[in-house]
């Protein structure tokens, strides 16, 4: 009799515990964002897609080598080059030189696993993590990023 | 040491007088390993494993005791590591194509502090591979067997319940065999 | 004749609009408690703090294609939503608020009240059955062995009150804890010492009989899917909702009226139908708070819960009160 | 395995949880026998989300596969990550620096904690509790937000490298994870006071859900499940890897067998977790992260190794079977969930379908982990 009567007072006890816990929480500031109308600040290091990096000149650092394209898992780039010899473009003396131009660097986003394979093998450091977030959309062509046209709007 | 009773008890499953086949076999897995290790990898081998009891170095390949027997004598191997307390890690398989066996292996690890890993193969032949089930044992083994029926279409004689488990229930290929073309 | 006719349209009406603002409403503060509770702000984008919330709500449910499962009972599949809320509606015309504000005083109001109050479970049993699915069916045949274990105390503890006050009209329930708290029916007096007992188990009981968690066998989410309105969209998810909210009105009302002294002010002052508002809707808001506080329960323990605690305990205290009305 | 005992057939009915239930938490599928509330069999169907990744591993390059590991387990990904580095590490023969290693045990115990603040939520969930997963949500918010700053991701983490890291930890990371410990402590008291100490609570999983030690043998399961069942068995203790043999920290016990036992593992877990990132960031050495002669092309000599180590959900191994190439001749992934759920269609039986998810509650599924 006296374990029946202790069970529902120490019963009563706990769940009148946790009332307090909750009710304490219920005047405490709410801790999330609302999203679309305030963001926070992505990490330094956030790892979104890739993006090409441009020298002092504008144009892409890539030479196009093809490394991070071997480097990825999913094959999610694909890049081209020509070969030419660009030469109205050289301001140095070395006029001659043949030089691999990057005409198409295409990232297909919705194979990308985001794991950062790429960059690591790039040995020129030519590419590098956008803080892009904001990718939402119901179409598939939306994720077939054409980098390079995208660096070229960020020049202009 | 568990690991030396355990060595004892299975070295004891193979019939051959101990002292005569003991010593090429453990010789072979030593200069196998150190053809690993050291600069030509691709020379010598295609020399399917002689049955037979290993030791291992644990830290040099996470297991201690490695075991290659007949699917014959399977079911034995597997009630010495039952009476013994070990645990049933994992089933799966191998497809040694060039050898045309397909092999399956089996791990059992320990829950006390004695640690000893011991991974048991069986290889089949790859046209008819047919191997008794230890889910009687284990029924653990029961879906690790299952799944590796998925992968690699080994038939584990007297399985209860013998149908894919990871793949769709339709399915008839088996991923995992290295001629195995999506 | 036509003046009672009117009359009583007026009190329908206004029933109905009563249970109809409360349930959205409270739809909206339950979302905003459980908000704060969870140190989130909860619906807080249509309108200000969200108050336009229910409204929206309230028009997708309305504008969304009513689908009946193929091989479903029509007719109960579509008359148990209806089943939900008429009861839940019909019990406020005998709730009174205040002294004038009642739509028909009945001097049986109790009974007529717990008298709709099982039909509710009725509806529950109908949309289990109706819905042709076995989740709906279990939870169905759970709410009904909820609903009918939780009446026992819930009664017997009514009738512990109907005794010491000898009286089934609500407004002389109420007329007789006139005059300040230390007269309400939840206080211990003399002749009745475990009153705040009797109160705790009757609070409990309407948290059954409304199907609120930690007591929502009926719709566990987690094991049950959504229970027996697992095959309900639209406006008939909707009723349920509006009919489980004016129930949880109606079991507000209850306690504050059989216990808390219904319209009268805590220190006798001032009585009105504003003190009756107040306290139904602190009794709401401890509802919420509840809910969202405790994990479920299981079905033998709320079963455990009701036969070996509640009911033997309420009547001990039926027997107690009964003994000591006749000492003094 | 045994069938319907006293039951005629006709008189039960087969209830379909899932692949879309929510006491899944995923696609999951079980076929229940069940007598009224009663279950008389069960049958786990898997395979809904199987992606195959021990065939990704063995045609793609080892450093390729890396982010495939961390899909396995979306809640605990880093465990599955340092299982591939370590097994790599192993076969290749690449050392490791202390510093890198410290900083590995350092965030798979954070992860750790994220997972398990994560069940304890979604546990506590399925019994019915709301509240407790979003205050369990905003601790592990804290975890991720560091782990983010660190690794560049949230969730599907892809940080270490074959010898060591992506990158190193800053000063923040490490003022963050001071900062967090004594707030985790602070909150692991609230979680015993609002959930471990409430009565309801306590009903529903005391004595529920027996497993037992052999039943545990038997279907080889690892980690709380084990722990619960009265077998100290943890990886980190019986077979030492990374740095663990370093640390200062118990394996909680329970002899009880029950969910709540389960339970109680997992929380206490949590505070052992807390006591390994502190004594890691105390002992935390300086140095390179990544060793100095690192082979550019990863190709382990011919063999077969294993690699177990405890994720938050049990005993995680890794089987590589190289031929010398840099791919995989086979990768075998044992995953813990894998055989702690084999266990659960001969555990349930007979059980009330509310008690038999909870008890699949307390086993912490992650299903992409077991369908893999």
């Amino acid at each position: 009799m006296g374990a029946y009567f202790s069970e529902i007072f120490l019963g009563l006890k706990s769940l009148v515990i946790g009332l307090i816990i909750t009710f304490k929480e219920f005047f405490k500031p709410v801790v999330t964002v609302p999203y679309p109308f305030k963001t926070i600040k992505m990490s330094e290091r956030y790892r979104g897609h890739i993006e090409l990096i441009e020298d002092e000149e504008g144009n892409p650092k890539c030479i196009s080598c093809g490394a991070c394209q071997r480097a990825c898992p999913s094959g999610s780039i694909s890049l081209a080059s020509k070969s030419v010899e660009y030469e109205a473009m050289v301001k140095g003396e070395m006029k001659t030189k043949k030089k691999k131009v990057l005409t198409k660097y295409n990232l297909n986003f919705t194979t990308c696993s985001l794991c950062g394979q790429c960059v690591e093998n790039c040995n020129f450091g030519a590419i590098t993590f956008s803080k892009d977030y904001n990718l939402a959309s119901s179409r598939k062509e939306d994720f077939h990023f054409d980098l390079l046209k995208r660096l070229q709007e960020r020049n202009s | 040491m568990i690991k030396d009773t355990v060595r004892q008890a299975l070295q004891d499953l193979f019939p051959d007088p101990e002292p005569v086949i003991e010593e090429p076999v453990v010789e072979a897995a030593e200069g196998d390993e150190a053809d690993g290790d050291k600069k030509k990898p691709a020379k010598k081998k295609e020399e399917p494993r002689v049955n037979g009891v290993l030791e291992r170095d644990h830290a040099e390949h996470g297991y201690d005791i490695d075991v290659q027997l007949e699917p014959g004598e399977l079911l034995a191997a597997i009630m010495i590591l039952d009476k013994a307390g070990f645990f049933i890690e994992a089933v799966t398989g191998v497809d040694w194509i060039k050898e045309d066996q397909l092999e399956a292996v089996y791990d059992f690890s320990r829950y006390d502090f004695d640690v000893c890993r011991v991974v048991i193969r069986t290889r089949t032949p790859r046209s008819n591979p047919i191997i008794p089930t230890i889910s009687k044992i284990y029924p653990g083994a029961n879906w690790h067997e299952r799944e590796t029926h998925d992968f690699f279409g080994i038939k584990f004689d007297g399985h209860p319940h013998l149908i894919p488990l990871l793949l769709p229930e339709d399915a008839d290929f088996h991923p995992l065999l290295k001629d195995f073309k999506p | 004749m036509s003046l009672t006719i009117l009359n009583a349209v007026i009190a329908v009406v206004a029933a109905i609009a009563f249970a109809a603002v409360n349930a959205a409403y409270l739809v909206w503060a339950e979302r905003r408690g459980a908000g704060r509770i969870q140190r989130r702000p909860g619906p807080n984008v249509n309108g200000p703090l969200g108050l336009l919330q229910p409204p929206c709500d309230g028009i997708k449910l309305m504008a969304k294609q009513i689908m009946i499962p193929g091989g479903a009972d029509k007719a109960l599949f579509m008359v148990a939503p209806a089943l939900a809320m008429a009861p839940a509606i019909m019990s406020f015309v005998t709730i009174p608020f205040s002294d004038t504000i009642v739509a028909h005083s009945m001097n049986v109001g109790v009974l007529m009240i717990f008298a709709f109050a099982s039909l509710g479970a009725m509806s529950i049993l109908l949309a289990g059955w109706g819905s042709r699915n076995k989740y709906a069916v279990m939870a169905s045949v759970r709410a009904v062995s909820q609903n009918i274990s939780y009446e026992i105390p819930m009664l017997i503890t009514v009738i512990t009150i109907v005794m010491m006050t000898g009286t089934m009209d609500l407004k002389e329930l109420v007329a007789g804890q006139a005059g300040g708290m230390w007269n309400w029916n939840a206080v211990p007096s003399l002749a009745s010492p475990l009153m705040p007992v009797s109160f705790l188990i009757f609070f409990i009981c309407s948290l059954a009989e409304t199907n609120r968690a930690p007591f929502d066998l009926g719709e566990a989410e987690s094991e049950l899917v959504a229970g027996f309105h697992t095959e309900y969209g639209s406006m008939g998810f909707g009723l349920f909702f509006m009919g489980e909210y004016a129930n949880i009105v109606i079991g507000a009302s209850l306690i504050t009226i059989l216990f808390l002294g219904g319209w009268g002010c805590p220190l006798g002052l001032f009585p009105g139908v504003w003190w009756f508002l107040l306290k139904i809707y602190i009794l709401i808001f401890s509802f919420i708070w509840i809910r969202w506080t405790f994990p479920r329960t299981t079905i033998y323990g709320l079963l455990n819960l009701s036969w070996k605690i509640l009911i033997p305990i309420s009547l001990f205290n039926l027997l107690l009160t009964a003994g000591l009305l006749k000492v003094f | 395995m045994s069938g319907p005992i006293h039951i005629q057939p006709g008189e039960t009915f087969t209830l379909n949880v899932g692949p879309q239930h929510p006491a899944t938490h995923g696609v999951l599928r079980v076929k229940m026998e069940m007598d009224g509330e009663y279950i008389v069999k069960a049958e786990t169907v898997l395979g809904y989300i199987h992606r195959m990744h021990e065939l990704m591993g063995e045609n793609r390059t080892y450093p390729q596969v890396l982010p495939n590991l961390s899909r396995l387990d979306y809640l605990g990904a880093l465990g599955y990550t340092h299982a591939h580095v370590l097994a790599v590490e192993r076969a290749a023969g690449i050392e490791v620096p202390e510093r890198a290693e410290y900083i590995r045990a350092i965030t798979v115990e954070l992860n750790r904690i994220a997972s398990h603040l994560f069940w304890f939520g979604a546990f506590v969930m399925d019994l019915g509790g709301f509240t407790p997963l979003m205050y369990a949500i905003e601790d592990r918010e804290y975890i991720l937000d560091m782990l983010e700053a660190v690794t560049g991701s949230r969730l599907t983490y892809c940080y270490y490298r074959f010898g060591g890291l992506y990158n190193d930890i800053d000063d923040d990371f490490i003022d963050a994870a001071k900062a967090f410990i004594p707030r985790m402590r602070r909150q692991l008291k609230k979680y015993d006071a609002l959930v471990t100490g409430n009565i309801i609570f306590e009903k529903r999983l005391k004595d529920i859900g027996p497993i037992s030690a052999e039943m545990c043998r038997k279907y080889g399961a690892s980690g709380p499940v084990a722990r619960g069942a009265g077998i100290d068995f943890d990886v980190r203790k019986n077979e030492p890897y990374s740095v663990y043999s370093e640390f200062d920290f118990d394996v909680p016990v329970y002899h009880e067998c029950d969910s709540l036992a389960r339970y109680m593992v997992r929380m206490d877990e949590m505070e052992q977790s807390l006591r390994i990132i502190e004594q890691g960031l105390e002992k935390l050495p300086d140095g390179p992260i990544m060793p100095k002669k690192k082979p550019k092309l990863i190709k382990p000599p011919k063999g077969d190794y294993y690699q177990a180590v405890e994720t938050a959900r049990g005993s995680f191994g890794i089987r590589i079977v190289s031929d010398g190439t840099k791919n995989a001749y086979r990768f075998k992934l044992r995953s813990p969930t894998y055989s702690n759920m084999s266990l659960f269609d001969e555990a349930c039986e007979g059980m009330m379908i509310m008690d038999a998810l909870a008890m699949m509650g307390s086993l912490d599924l992650v299903i992409p982990e077991i369908d893999r």
